[in-house]
């Protein structure tokens, strides 16, 4: 299986949530705060606007459901940065 | 000018505590707030002025000039954004410009209630419906700010304007909506219901609010190393902006006949930028703009002036128009 | 009946703020209470409410009279969530029913809080006993619960109970602990202890039942669409089974003779249902149960029903009773 | 070495722990507050009973103790639900 | 002796609500006052203890005596690590005798308060000035621990001190920071400031200890399991030391005329040590010292100890000695 | 390109983050409150002295740059404790 790491502005974290429901994850894991630090400067988390805050998203999906999220989180990411890392996994089956 | 009004509203513990956590950022102290702590002091201070607000609208009851009141509050939520965008244009994009107006037509609560213990510092007070006011005057300029852009602006599909999303953002942000349930919640219970949360919401008010001016002070100097970035023309802008946008108040409230207390804090209303509701729905609805100007401009330039010189400085003038 | 009563009992800013809570997630504003900010309250509100029991039974001492209550209190506890056992099997398997049935057994110290502000809101009080009543009924039914379990439920080993885990979470768990040890400490330092804590724990009290409320609001809102979920047979079971409990709570005050504002707090407790202690403790002990049954059902049907109507309709018979 | 994930309702994290220490690891981390969706449906965090919360847990073990870690954590997650990944990673030694 | 003065120490909410934390870790209950609750009531007893005391010295005026008391502090904030440290050699290396002998040179702030509240009970008072004190002995061994690591630890290159940091963190940390800037506040805002804040600050204080004091019961409490790690050797030390640190300074406050009240606390302030500033500042410039030594020490041994028999066995020989 | 995670107590995450930037990382994710265990013992967070917490990092880079933050954060970790791990991922480009 293919484990599917997004870390993005806290703000857009439901757009990455709704990217994977479509492309019909069977699961996620959230964790909300997160800091950061990328091309679009220092994310160090802004206590009172919420705005310079990243949130860290994975799922373990199918090599093609892994694809279909990369294609509609690209745009996304060009559009308001954030990184997506893909990586080979074993999902213990339960 | 009144130099010892600067001196009397400086010398308050509120600002006093604003400008120690400034220094602790300046000083590299590793002095913070941490999170939700923020959150609870500005849930309990909206909350307060709301209770209060409302209790004090039942004892007022709603007369006409308080509606005078609303209208002209909402008017100049629409007019602020509207001229600052073109004044913005100059110099800025579209995005940005866009951005920045909205943040100034918009209110900064925590200025009004600053305000509002200097002037109760002095003896003077307020109608409780100026509570009601500010919060229409919360939103609008974000709509406005949003036509703008689909006026004037040509993106791509992919990036129109989600209406419903930003309506939401817009009217029914977690401070409007508390500001107007707990008013109502004041109206309602009336002086019983005060009696029951004064101990709480009206007697803690003060401590609280330096309490959190502390955190205000050092999420404001966090944000300094930005200002650089600003560049001149922006600095100037949120200084200046301001002290128009409170004149053209003070001009209205003469003209329209507000009472000396409202007229004040009516001033305050319009020089006050938004840093927590706009931003937020900026950040949703024009990725475009930069925060680091608009957040910057509202936490680290126009809200410490407004504090420290703006409320002396707006209350001068208005002693003198009213006497 | 006494729809003034009920009223009466809406127009608080407490239960005002839960629905002021409740709307901003049917509204689908982004509101909320954060992390650790509730834990702060309710914290806060047990050791409040024990300081100031153990203070008052310094006063009153320890009569005989206070044993009645105290025995009567268990029984109930041990009592309510055998039969609602067995009406639950109507419907339910044995996890469910005896996740719920325990869910019930227990109590709300919350619904007890916001039933004595509205006694104390009409001039009556109750004794500080009724507080160590409390906490004995807030463990007993997660023991008698897992005891119908064992009796009634064949698991493989492998799931079999582990006792000393749950008499931990049964009477070891914070809630239970916290009220103990400040009803103890409000007992020991008597007037002059509670002369020094009054001001935060006395005081404010009204208050910060009021700010919790509105984080209740929210969570019992985010519950509410799981509603559909629970069915009709449980949403009556929710809102039926309560007034039931109160109606034996009523009658055996009655027989046994108790103090009218007694009476109405028993009645409250056996009403009410636990969200926090007794889903804590099912987790662990019933994984095949479903929380999202009676979670909700505690927390999205009863505690509201309660705060809303149990609460003036318990007193409305009671003052028939005790005239 | 492998890298053994395993995110579990909250309140069952000791027990997650409790294996890892039978299994003989040298070390683990925990981020307690996580997110998630599953089968089981949201676990959006209830601030007042944490009952719906996850835990998540890493550590990093030879191919053997991975090995007894999942075949006891499987029935685990089969009764109380969750997620549990192995991968390949590179530990530093120092 | 005055064992009467020990069971009224203890018989307060405060010094009770910290047994009730220590029992629950004791007792395994899952009781936590989660963060950062922990850093709200630290920070709400730093400025409330800066604000107070700035007030009073607002009041009371900067005397000579005042200077005389400021410099003895920070004469035993040089002292105390020094004889320390060659004691702990005894039996330790290098490195942790550092450590410890930093964290007994500095004090504990939660100490210092209960002990304010205890004289308080007692009807007795303090001079204000005694806080500037405290704030002068937080910082002092730091930097006399790493001078003594200088002279006699020989480390490779790449460990050497980095003094800016170590300045930083023992000047700039945020407790000192905190203390220092709001006893200036509560000196420029004098009485009408203080008017202001006491609502908050000063009314609720005691009921703020009593809770802050419960989350230091369970933090200690955690450590507890460490003391067998700490060995006979250093839990002796974490004993004695102290009450020869408060004899010192008795001798010395007697000898140079401290007042009744003054004397008291400049004998706790030896007494105490640090478990928040120290430590920090070890872990970064002394990374060989273990931690899990003089953390425990600090907090599990030497601060339940000063709170539940220090306190008013030093009052009980001060009280003797000033009759 | 690599993902490489480092776990280290609160207190040195800055010189951590020292490393990645002089090391030349496009940017990193930081995770600042992590529980754990290891060779050190129980990290289980001290709520008053922050003496007990570790910090998360982690940051996808090249090979070369990777090998660079390796040796540079050996010493470190040798000296006060940590973890770090090396992994393969997929970066995805926007
Ligand atoms: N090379 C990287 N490794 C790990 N995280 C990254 C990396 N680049 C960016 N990020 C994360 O993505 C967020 C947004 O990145 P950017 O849009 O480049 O500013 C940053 O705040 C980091 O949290
Ligand atoms: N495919 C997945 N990818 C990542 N996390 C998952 C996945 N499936 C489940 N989880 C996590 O495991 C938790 C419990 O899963 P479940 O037992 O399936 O409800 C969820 O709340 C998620 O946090
Ligand atoms: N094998 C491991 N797997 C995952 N995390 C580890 C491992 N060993 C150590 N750690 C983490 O690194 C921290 C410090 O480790 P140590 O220096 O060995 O005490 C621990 O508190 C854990 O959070
Ligand atoms: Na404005
Ligand atoms: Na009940
Ligand atoms: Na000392």
């Amino acid at each position: 299986m293919k484990k599917v790491e997004v870390v993005i502005d806290s703000i857009y974290l439901s757009r990455v949530l709704d990217v994977l429901e479509k492309a019909g994850v069977s699961g996620y894991t959230v964790i909300k705060d997160a800091l950061g630090k990328g091309e679009r400067g220092i994310m160090a988390g802004d206590e009172l606007t919420d705005v310079f805050k990243n949130s860290y998203v994975f799922t373990v999906c199918s090599e093609e459901v892994a694809y279909k999220i990369t294609e509609e989180v690209r745009p996304l990411l060009k559009k308001v940065g954030g990184a997506c890392l893909v990586s080979d996994v074993l999902w213990l089956m339960h | 000018m009144g130099f010892d009004l600067i001196l009397q509203n400086i010398l308050n513990p509120p600002v006093l505590m604003f400008l120690l956590g400034l220094g602790a950022v300046l000083l590299k102290t590793e002095l913070e707030v941490p999170q939700p702590l923020p959150k609870l002091f500005s849930l309990y201070l909206l909350i307060a002025i709301g209770l209060h607000g409302g209790y004090e609208l039942s004892k007022s009851g709603i007369a006409l000039e308080v509606l005078k009141v609303l209208i002209l509050a909402v008017f100049m939520a629409v007019l602020v954004p509207i001229y600052a965008f073109f004044i913005l244009r100059l110099k800025l994009d579209i995005y940005n410009a866009v951005a920045i107006s909205a943040t100034y037509g918009s209110i900064s609560a925590v200025t009004f209630i600053t305000a509002g213990s200097f002037l109760n510092n002095l003896g003077e007070s307020y109608g409780g419906y100026m509570v009601a006011a500010m919060t229409l005057m919360e939103s609008p300029a974000i709509v406005i700010g949003l036509i703008l852009l689909t006026l004037f602006a040509k993106r791509e599909n992919n990036s129109r304007v989600n209406w419903g999303e930003v309506l939401r953002e817009a009217f029914l942000n977690p401070s409007v909506y508390v500001l107007m349930g707990t008013l109502l919640i004041g109206f309602l219970t009336g002086e019983k219901g005060w009696k029951a949360m004064e101990p709480l919401f009206g007697v803690l008010f003060k401590g609280m609010l330096a309490f959190f001016l502390l955190d205000m002070g050092i999420v404001a100097g966090r944000r300094i190393g930005d200002i650089k970035k600003v560049g001149t023309f922006l600095l100037a802008f949120g200084v200046l902006l301001p002290v128009f946008n409170a004149l053209v108040g003070i001009f209205l409230a003469k003209t329209f006949g507000f009472a000396k207390g409202d007229a004040f804090m009516f001033s305050i209303l319009c020089a006050s930028a938004s840093y927590i509701a706009v931003p937020a729905a900026m950040r949703l609805s024009v990725p475009e703009a930069n925060p680091s100007l608009y957040v910057t401009m509202a936490l680290a330039i126009t809200f410490p002036f407004n504090i420290a010189v703006g409320i002396p400085l707006y209350y001068f003038v208005i002693n003198h128009l009213w006497g």
